[in-house]
């Protein structure tokens, strides 16, 4: 799986930046409006960076990607996407080869990762709500016997339910809170970025399923 | 909208201003790694002095890396605009002030700037530099009283780098600088009002605008939603109505002594600061609050926003004398005389 | 189109903004008369050393009230918002100030003012006091060179207070201070780019727009019209256009010395001002003239428009020893300690 | 003709100062966009110092009005109307009774205080191609045995016909002069208000020629 995250990584970058502007127009509304940059930035940073890490155990090219996107793009999308990624990452250190088996407790430690560094908490309209979802889904398809396709498709699915349902939350942390009432109505920035990033690797899994 | 606004590729804008503040002042700072977005002041380390690191985006000058110098802040992280500077940098700065006392982090609490400094704070750990950390949360209209831990930074974070950074200079330990830049930071109230929105210049449109003959109270330095959106009022009003809501929140009383500060977002011109200020120090009279210093100018902008804000700081007679201290920076009005 | 502008009624503008200046800074100033205009250091008259006095329309801060205080101009009379003050206010002010050595009138060259001042000095050659006369002329666009004498003074005019300020307090006579003050215009060339216009508070609509996108090389800091109407320019492009005037008009040549000036004409961001100095630093660099002080911010404003301006002043020894010379206003950034 | 000038200030007040958005106009194109203002403010000043001047001689009036003209509104306009003021009613200083005889030596005077302040000549696209044309016109009328009203209406003719030469020239001296070339095409905003003021005194003179 070590061509897996230069992939879905590429894929982010070439199907993700396009709708920066989404991101931009939904974090102008409650937040600061920053969001559609720093995904730009961090993703072009991360992509740079893929050059040096083909071929590197999936462990570092989580981890350092996920530095590579903070360092050009801190903020608190850049460091949730940088624990994310040093999390998950550390999560599968040493392991000699990692499969679609690992993909769940990949995500659970990326997870935890983020509410270590966010103290926040399922329902506080953050991206934890798309994301926490996703990897529930994920595990319960991949135990289930489900193909790597149909488990992405059903994490995927999840991430969407769960992005939208932020619609109607109160932000409790964050800038977000600061609008208080004005905040509901609005999709998170935070967990959009997260659904469309999830979008952009089910594309690659699709297309590269039969590799993985 | 095309923007107004002069620069070169909106990518280049951050780097380009470090360069331009580099130029200008030759000696006063110097770049950790040319690279990079740490800058300390040009005689950093000083060995056996507590050492302070702030940080925060850029668009907001002279806030943060203005107030680096004797008696202020030793070292700065500077982040794209209106974004946080990332971890390394700060933990670069962190490693390259420490004098050996400790170094205390002051910034502003914006979560991408919390969470940064968070994971800088427990690298710098690792490395067996002791820090201890102080947020600027002086806006009262971000959150209730009830969740003042919520509410976010903007231009009375000044008073934390004056405060701290004379205690730093003074040679007092991190513990009793910790405790100033505490002092300062939770005996400050601020309020802002925006007449504009501003442009980020890589997003190359307004995020937020507020249109002409209208007025946001409360709107954050980084165009966050204020509490209300209405017809712009006279100065008069807007001081009256920021005041109404800044004194009784710490509360100020009869008695008191403190520091004020009137800041421009940016547009907003130097005399209607003074205007402000001019009934704002008539309200403070007629409340019985003396005022030991007055600060008037751009101290906490958002680029090309219009706009002002008003800060108090209480003052005890420490934190007086603290203030009273000579700094210096080329972004600050003080004088080495401390006048 | 309404005002983004915090104020009160617009008649009271000046008035209320000259009341926020004495309320913020207790001791530094006095007014002459309650009811007018006339303001003057605290501690005027001084005795035995020359007076130097000022003036010019309000809308400019720190532009021209602002540069009064030690090592800079003696007293200032106030005008309406891109008016000239009156005559009356001017020979009060010449008479306070007056330590028995003289007053020097600097000012810029607006016809208002000049007809003013002259009106003001021959009632005070009347009284006996020596009046000599040097007008802030640096704007090279506004006059070919063989009509120097046409041209208006910009934000270059602050190179004539700190250095005839710095003359004046080391008690150097009439001629000797009106000598450094003329050396301080004749040696300074500036030039500005606007890329709004600005609003006359009592006027309610803005006398001059330029529309976002465009930029109006060389427009004065009341909006006269410049030299092009285009398209904005970069930074560097601006920065490059700006020099490419400027220098050869003096002429500036290599290993010459120099000290810059970049200011803000109001709207215009800090950020900005230092990526324009970042260029103009290195073309001075690539041309030989060595930069031996930078001064960066807001120092003669046209409320909110939005542009800025560049000025550089030719120095020799003299002027230089003059210019980093110690001077306190709490309108400027340089230090007691000449820093 | 005490009760002249008082009455005559009044009547360019009442008529000139609602006209004052087109001073500003014509300001804001070869100026800075102040005269509106300035004439406004300075003749609010004027029409306040009155009360104080009713029955006093007339140069007290002129002078005094002028003075109060530009310590509201100083500017150059404001200097050079104070300066005609003050130069005009030292012209008839010490008269016991001033008559439509002295106004061609009043405005001489003043004209020439005018051209000692602010160094101008005629051509220069000022408010002397407005004063000085009128000034010659109503001495000429008066000398040929018109009325007062008559020589006013020529004077006003003049001063018009004069004001709107200032269209074709190309300004010499002070702010206009900054424009260059761009001064053509543009009526002078100072000659402009001259001939304002001129107007308003012609239709006072109509009103009240039978009293002076
Ligand atoms: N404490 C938190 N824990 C988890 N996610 C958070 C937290 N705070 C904010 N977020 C997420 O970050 C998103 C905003 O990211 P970003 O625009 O980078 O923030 P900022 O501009 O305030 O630094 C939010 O929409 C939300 O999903
Ligand atoms: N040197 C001069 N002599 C006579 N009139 C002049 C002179 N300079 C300018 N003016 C007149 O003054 C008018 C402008 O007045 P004003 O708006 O008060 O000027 P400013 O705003 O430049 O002080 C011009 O239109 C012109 O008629
Ligand atoms: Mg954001
Ligand atoms: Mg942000
Ligand atoms: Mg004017
Ligand atoms: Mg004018």
């Amino acid at each position: 799986m070590t061509d897996a995250v230069p992939g879905i990584l590429r894929a982010i970058s070439e199907q993700v930046v396009p709708q920066a502007n989404t991101l931009r127009d939904l974090d102008s509304q409650i937040g600061d409006g920053d969001l559609g940059i720093t995904v730009t930035r961090g993703m072009e940073a991360v992509v740079n960076a893929l050059g040096e890490l083909e071929g590197k155990p999936v462990s570092d090219q989580l981890s350092r990607s996920g530095m590579a996107f903070n360092r050009a793009a801190a903020s608190t999308f850049g460091v949730l996407f940088a624990t994310a990624m040093m999390r998950g990452g550390a999560a599968v250190k040493g392991k000699e080869s990692v499969g679609a088996g690992d993909v769940a407790e990949i995500g659970r430690a990326a997870l935890q990762g983020l509410m270590d560094r966010g103290k926040a908490s399922i329902g506080d309209k953050t991206l934890l709500d798309a994301l926490a979802p996703a990897i529930d889904a994920f595990d319960a398809a991949h135990k289930a016997g489900k193909s790597l396709v149909e488990a992405t498709d059903a994490a995927v699915a999840a991430c969407e339910a769960g992005t939208k349902a932020t619609i109607e939350m109160r932000s409790k942390v964050s800038r977000a809170s600061w609008v208080g009432e004005r905040s509901i109505g609005v999709q998170d920035p935070g967990a959009t970025a997260v659904m469309l990033m999830l979008q952009a690797a089910r594309s690659w899994v699709h297309e590269n399923a039969s590799q993985v | 909208m095309p923007m107004r606004k002069i620069i070169n590729d909106p990518s280049l804008v951050e780097d380009q201003t470090v360069d331009g503040i580099l130029a200008a002042f030759p000696g006063h700072l110097k770049r950790i790694d040319a690279t990079r977005r740490g800058l300390i002041r040009g005689d950093a380390p000083i060995k056996g002095k507590v050492a302070i690191a702030t940080g925060g985006g850029s668009g907001h000058l002279p806030l943060f890396l203005g107030y680096v110098g004797p008696g202020l802040a030793t070292g700065c992280s500077v982040g794209n605009v209106f974004s946080s500077p990332s971890s390394d940098d700060m933990l670069d700065v962190t490693k390259a002030i420490d004098g050996g006392e400790g170094v205390l982090y002051l910034y502003g609490n914006y979560s991408g700037d919390t969470m940064n400094f968070d994971m800088a704070s427990e690298m710098a750990e690792v490395d067996g530099i002791t820090v201890k950390t102080t947020l600027g949360r002086d806006d009262v209209t971000s959150a209730p009283k009830a969740e003042i831990k919520r509410r976010r930074g903007v231009a009375g974070i000044f008073f934390g780098f004056k405060i701290a950074g004379a205690a730093a200079e003074a040679g007092r330990d991190l513990d009793a600088v910790h405790a100033a830049a505490e002092a300062a930071v939770f005996n400050t109230r601020s309020m802002g009002v925006a007449l504009s929105g501003t442009t980020i210049p890589a997003a190359g449109e307004p995020g937020f605008q507020v249109a002409a003959g209208q007025m946001e109270m409360g709107m954050g330095i980084h165009g966050e939603p204020g509490v209300e959106v209405g017809p712009l009022l006279t100065a008069d009003q807007i001081a009256g109505q920021m005041l109404d809501r800044i004194l009784p929140d710490l509360p100020f009383s009869s008695g008191d002594t403190a520091a004020v500060l009137v800041n421009s977002l940016g547009a907003t011109a130097p005399e209607e600061l003074y205007i402000l200020y001019n009934k704002a120090s008539q309200i403070l009279r007629d409340r019985g609050i003396s005022v030991h210093r007055a600060y008037i100018g751009e101290y906490a902008t958002s680029m090309e926003m219009s706009g002002a804000s008003i800060s108090i700081c209480k003052l005890d007679d420490d934190m007086a004398k603290l203030l009273d201290a000579p700094a210096y920076s080329p972004f600050l009005l003080q004088q080495v005389g401390g006048r």
